[in-house]
């Protein structure tokens, strides 16, 4: 299990591929793969945005994190979990988060994957701030997935 | 015998400061140290509470030395 | 969209990577990635497998998975969707099917890249002939995901 | 005049050939193509069947010319 907060540029393929071949005892036995991948868009709620900042609780937001990947390989038959997600400043077009679940079958990397997204839209410590044209904006609430 | 108290994000910029030491004589629960602050604002935010770096309740003990933290709701993630 | 049966080793971060890549006009527009790798194990009902051997039909398997990405597409919310399958010979660990969703939001690519899986299982013509230390066998049945 | 039958997978071994040509003659659905092929073996198989590379069933139509298809149930994807 690797469980990160990034602090520069997140690069979900080249982290999945690494973390997947460091992994070497799991070859062969994953048939599944499922991943998610959260990115910067240009608008939010109807306005242009330009940039933004995630702002995050350092060792809260490590720790339910980890709670966070815990939770899923205890609910479903998974074989590892990658989950690293991004704070600072961020650009359109940058990834934000990057969930990677291992497991024999696909039903469980499927499940396991979206759970943990929810479960992280709605409990980790993050908050971001949108840069707009007229000024910044603090994202009031996530929106259910 | 104090309490470290944190803010995070708007509730940080409302409150003019992202943290700040008070004592701990007379608390005895995440309640009494929002009482200490200045509560109103604070529960404007529709604020989360969290001791230790654990999510709470107001009815949450505090001991010495605790950290106390307050936030608005967290919108991590993609879209 | 981007649909393929693929005859040599499959390399899906690459893929994905290349392919968003070039989508250049979805840069900002999409804050959504989902994917799913199907990978080959080394066991199947309980017995150890050294290769497959992967069958298509050529023509329909390819028509048959343009429908089945453009059927997500027309299901739910999506920008683009990238759908490649192998065929051939395969060893245990080697990539079998890669699928990702692209989306504005997390539900539509989570939901179209599982829909797309369960519709390729249950009606995409391929079929798999396991090699084992006892003999050959064919695959019967799909198993439900 | 002629219809392309073709096998695959399992039910083309067990037929012992990959595809055959035969007389359009007599032939209006997939059920006759069935008819005219050794039945009993290819239905052994749970086979399914498919015209110019749609999925069909025993009541579809077939013209000169056609592509008919059997084949067992497919496996394709992860596990």
């Amino acid at each position: 299990m690797k469980v990160e907060v990034c602090f520069s540029a997140l690069e979900p393929w080249a982290e999945i591929r690494s973390y997947q071949e460091r992994r070497k005892d799991l070859d062969g036995k994953f048939g599944a793969t499922a991943c998610f991948i959260g990115t910067m868009r240009d608008f939010n709620d109807g306005d242009g945005v330009s940039r933004m900042t995630l702002e995050h609780y350092p060792g809260m937001t490590q720790r339910h994190l980890e709670k966070i990947a815990a939770h899923a390989t205890e609910r479903f038959p998974v074989l590892d979990v990658l989950l690293i997600h991004r704070v600072g400043e961020l650009s359109p077009n940058d990834p934000i988060v990057v969930v990677a679940v291992w497991s024999a079958h696909r039903g469980a990397a499927f499940d396991a994957c979206r759970a943990i997204m929810e479960e992280l839209k709605s409990t980790a410590p993050f908050w971001k701030k949108e840069i707009l044209e007229t000024g910044a904006r603090w994202v009031a609430k996530n929106t259910p997935g | 015998m104090s309490i470290r108290v944190r803010f995070f994000a708007s509730l940080r910029e409302q409150m003019g400061y992202s943290e700040k030491s008070i004592a701990f004589e007379g608390l005895a629960t995440v309640s009494d140290v929002l009482e200490r602050l200045d509560k109103a604002r604070i529960l404007d935010a529709q604020v989360l509470y969290a001791v230790n770096m654990e999510y709470a309740n107001s009815d949450t003990p505090v001991k010495d030395g605790d950290e106390v933290a307050f936030f608005p709701p967290v919108t991590g993630g993609g879209p």
